[in-house]
């Protein structure tokens, strides 16, 4: 028996793929490689003997024409979900998400709904370098009528898949590598995370860390480390990045009176600068705050451990730029790393 | 049958010039690809399909829309950008759709609907309906990348469904040797294991050919079809006005294509009074439609924000 | 003999282009329709006859391969310029944009670079629609190693061109269909205008507007209404959007306490956020400001004039949104629409 | 010659080999796609060229930069992630380049680099250079629709370019009749109208059929060539191990490829003595490549923002 205060992200989305196909016939799987023995991480195991191959399929190398197509099955009345095992193959699916899956219901006045999930992965870690680690959703949180979701929890995964799966729209369900370590409590029964409700990770009083995806894990660790110090940071995972959920983090930062978004992309048009905007514009007039970001280094992300290290935030770097902003700039305090802070952490080789 | 098909020949050429008088008046905001030249492919297609049938059309698609059954008020009205178009003024000349006639829409970005049409046509089978589908695109759009992607599926997953590329020999102005090393695009589809065939504008063969197919994938065989019919379009590319003097082609090329006028050919082989019914029949309807389409009210405010997630 | 004081954008680009070309013969000019009798709207004109057909070229309906065809030729030591009548069709060629472009440069370790230049141009009007009237560049300025300009004027557009072919990496030269109208003095010889100065257009006191693209136009409009309530505002042109002066911004924020960013594109993730989160970081805990934006309305572009109207920002509704933040939201002053204002503007038909 | 084939044949086999020995001591954090079973079409092919011709490769294309006349150290400490490296740690195993013999880089996005050929072939030809473009890619990378477009436009403008599929029957673990409803990926080449050759993995015959493109090229014919090199991948599809156990395939299918092993076939054609001489060379070369990687510093934290901007 499974135990379910233990189940890994992988399962939980595997778990949740199984039984809303079980439960809805139209609900099909499709993608490079779903159907074959590493199952996309095992994130489509058991899928295939379960429901067999017209329901479960692997594809050709041919993410424009499977995108177009998920969006001619969803015409036709299917459920699909189409699975990517890098985000950044997604470049190649721009145009069927962006020019068609976004406007088909608006543009054909309501006359076409188009419920389907793209589901995608973030890389992270040896070496895997410049074209696997990206976090490319900002593009999708721009276009009307597309949705975006990113869970960080096991519990998360399963329960914002179902609503993804039931969702009339496109929605693009971004995964992290790293997280598929992560696990943690995940009922048994179908349920739904449904869009534009963030969470409350950590409660907090000082200031307000917003983690996206693999790093509201950095925020986690950076709430213990801040503790080192006496600060009480608040931490929110937005979940659904679209809509996304502006009011409980205003009402956050209207408490903590600081919001540093630490995002697992770039800055610079990115969810950060989005959330630092949003709640800008809720905020501003009322009292006095401030807003920060932390994101990707400027660059390609490089293959070398000691490069890639500094290529992203972690929970100390993130402590240290929370203490700034509290303490004034350039205190420079950075913690020692804790090992009791390291969870399970894939590391490689692939 | 010459009676139903002449008809509907009749029916698109005289909408379509219609809309081209219309045009200069400005009441169509909205870029108008017309398929003046090319009915005769939409007609012998879509008289070969069933109301259940599903098309997936382009930007130039008014042929092959009202050949399917597409609502003629909706288009019209579409066109004007009235709240009582097929897509409520929010889609254009360029996206038509009717949903309950079978039409799945039709994209300003060139070759995008062929993979949605796969798509489709891989949920008819999944779900073992007996409707079929057809996807129309030029020969512009077998330059795109999908096309070849596109083939490739519907042949591995022998999906039922027919596409039908539509070659005009131009995409905009740029004539199709400029673009493609080799001219054949049927070849480029039967490398992937499909039946192709290549025709010309003749509606009642090209009924006949796509009958053939429509009934062996009705019956339970399997596909993908694949034919070539070529095609001329008169007006230019976008707009209702001719281009001849634009330099990239000549009126010469034209005039057999106008000279063996499917329309034409078919009002001779009808009688005089049948003839005259028929065109009197759809003239009214067009009155009507543009009258429709006049006195219909814009959208309101609010539905600019209405219906960006369904 | 052309009347220098009264060039068109259309032909600031052609002259632009002809005149590089001429002094580096490694300058060619390719993509969908350059060489027909339209040639891009004008923008073209002249170059095939000057150039011959390996140097101006149309192309096969091919964005992804062309766009990597691009790559290689600049890899060759030529510098292409890739020419897009719509943006939107980019979002064929986002896997070659984003995924090597962009990268190719740092991930070879600087041995190879890539001087090219991409063309595209934003449409509107005429019911053109949800595919044809898009602003994507957010989605460029969010890739390191992508530059991105996207001149308003004539003088810009001919000095942003010649910086953008002899820039060493790829530069995304993104144009609007209604600048083309524009004139405005050119000279006649080659110079540049180059990353990372943004322009005041307009000097005032009271609220900075910054107007990206052809809302630079509705900015400079909107300075006129909003003197008739006696505000001052003071008017900038970011020109580069990538890299972007924040410098320039700042210091005029400084000045006028209020920041109004006017894009030509959403709001979401898209460069009125970026700017707003940017000038943020720099001024705040310095003084008191405030940041807005606005952008394309939250749907896809509907062709119906009544409601393609209402989509897009304009001078008015900048003025009315500008009063608002300085004499407190919900004024509900519109100013009427004053036909002194209007430039000459397409209007269609295609 | 056989004495240099063999030098290049065994000296990529045992770079592997060594690559695969060191991985499990993480040491090389970087995901390594082997070409071990490969080696052949890309000495076959590389040495029908001369230094400055140009090649684009893959990720899986240790073979291919060693045979192009790569720096080995310089990629040996690269999959180290050091500064020393091709890429100065930047790339990593799937991003080798060096320009300065012709190799102008690999993608681990599938088939971006075919593309990117035939722009630099485009540039040859527009700057009539001498030089010959060669393109490798796997047959996972023909099902991309980037693939046919680059076949059409290659073919459109005669560029001087050599396409090379290697086929080794697996896009990861799926087989490509699983993927591609007509396995014949040359003749899907042939209707672009260029010539087009299936070959093995014999690597004499390689040479003598590239030879004679590469020929034509230099002599002023037109291209482009495309060549369907039927081979093997021996080691899972990433990373030092084999999988014969995974289900996907059976050991049974590699073993023919085994007994053909073109490195050992080789090796028999030599004298022992001189054979001695060669590997003696390349295990040294081998030795010294890998001690340079270990005692290389990685990149100082500086570079990790050199270099966005050229
Ligand atoms: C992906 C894409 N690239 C370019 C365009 C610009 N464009 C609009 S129509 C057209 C010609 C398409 O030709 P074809 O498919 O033969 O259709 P036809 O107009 O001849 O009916 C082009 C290139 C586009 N709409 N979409
Ligand atoms: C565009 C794209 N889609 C999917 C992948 C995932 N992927 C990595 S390698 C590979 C297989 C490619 O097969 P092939 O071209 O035959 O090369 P081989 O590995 O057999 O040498 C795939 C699908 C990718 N890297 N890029
Ligand atoms: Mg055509
Ligand atoms: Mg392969």
């Amino acid at each position: 028996m499974m135990n379910r205060n233990n189940v890994s992200y992988v399962d939980a989305i595997s778990e949740a793929t199984a039984q809303e196909m079980a439960y809805d016939p139209s609900v099909i799987v499709f993608g490079l490689d779903v159907d074959d023995h590493k199952a996309i991480q095992g994130t489509t195991k058991g899928l295939l003997a379960k429901f067999g191959p017209d329901r479960v399929f692997g594809t050709p190398l041919s993410e424009d024409a499977m995108t177009g197509a998920a969006i001619g099955m969803a015409m036709c009345g299917l459920r699909p979900i189409h699975v990517h095992i890098r985000m950044d193959f997604m470049m190649l699916a721009m145009n069927q998400l962006v020019n068609i899956a976004a406007k088909t219901h608006y543009m054909y006045g309501g006359q076409i709904r188009l419920p389907m999930v793209v589901r995608s992965m973030i890389g992270k870690s040896w070496g895997q370098g410049a074209q696997h680690s990206q976090g490319l959703y900002s593009f999708f949180m721009h276009v009307p009528g597309l949705k975006v979701v990113a869970p960080t929890t096991p519990f998360d995964a399963k329960g914002c898949l179902i609503s993804a799966i039931r969702d009339n729209n496109p929605v693009v369900y971004v995964e992290h590598r790293i997280l598929h370590f992560q696990k943690g409590p995940v009922p048994e029964e179908l349920y739904e995370v449904g869009p534009g409700k963030a969470r409350i990770t950590a409660a907090g009083s000082d200031i307000t860390l917003v983690g996206i995806s693999h790093m509201q894990i950095e925020c986690l660790r950076a709430k213990h480390y801040l503790q080192e110090k006496g600060i009480n940071a608040e931490v929110i995972d937005p979940i659904w990045l679209s809509p996304l959920d502006v009011d409980t983090i205003a009402a956050s930062v209207r408490k903590t009176g600081h919001l540093l978004v630490v995002d697992n992309d770039w800055a610079t048009c990115g969810a950060s600068a989005e959330i630092m905007a949003a709640v800008t514009e809720r905020l501003q007039g009322e009292m006095r705050f401030t807003v920060h970001r932390m994101g990707f280094a400027n660059t390609s992300c490089p293959p070398t451990p000691s490069l890639e290290y500094l290529f992203y935030p972690n929970g100390r770097t993130v402590a240290a730029k929370a203490f700034d902003i509290l303490k004034g700039s350039a205190q420079n305090w950075l913690p020692n790393e804790r090992p009791d802070l390291k969870e399970i952490e894939f590391r490689g080789p692939f | 049958m010459i009676a139903k098909f002449y008809e509907s020949l009749y029916r698109i050429r005289r909408v379509e010039e219609e809309v081209a008088k219309v045009y200069p008046t400005d009441k169509i905001k909205s870029p108008v690809h017309l398929s003046i030249g090319q009915e005769a492919v939409a007609v012998g297609v879509c008289e070969a399909l069933q109301p259940e049938d599903i098309v997936f059309i382009t930007y130039r698609s008014h042929a092959a829309y009202l050949a399917k059954g597409g609502n003629l008020k909706a288009m019209i009205a579409e066109l004007y950008g009235k709240v009582t178009g097929s897509a409520k003024g929010k889609g254009g000349s360029m996206h038509l759709v009717d949903v309950a006639n079978g039409i799945m829409g039709a994209s300003a970005v060139v070759g995008t609907t062929i993979a949605n049409s796969i798509g489709y046509a891989y949920g008819v089978k999944l779900k073992r309906q007996n409707n079929i589908v057809v996807c129309f695109f030029g020969d512009g759009a077998t330059d795109e990348g999908v096309f070849y992607e596109s083939m490739n599926f519907a042949a591995l997953k022998k999906l039922p469904i027919i596409f039908i590329c539509e070659n005009n020999g131009y995409a905009i102005h740029t004539a199709q040797a400029k673009r493609q090393s080799v001219p054949d695009i049927a070849a480029k589809a039967a490398v992937f294991g499909m039946p192709i065939e290549r025709l010309g504008d003749d509606v009642l063969h090209l009924y006949e050919r796509i009958s053939a197919a429509v009934e062996t994938l009705r019956s339970g065989g399997t596909g993908p079809f694949f034919f070539e019919c070529e095609t001329y379009r008169w007006k230019e590319h976008v707009g209702p006005s001719e281009d001849y003097n634009a330099g990239y082609r000549a009126k010469t090329e034209a005039e057999p294509w106008m000279q063996q006028d499917q329309v034409q050919k078919f009002a001779m082989m009808l009688d005089p009074q049948q003839r005259q019914q028929i065109e009197q029949a759809v003239e009214i309807e067009i009155a009507e439609a543009f009258e429709f389409a006049e006195n219909s009210p814009f959208p309101p405010d609010a539905e600019l924000y209405d219906g960006v997630f369904a």
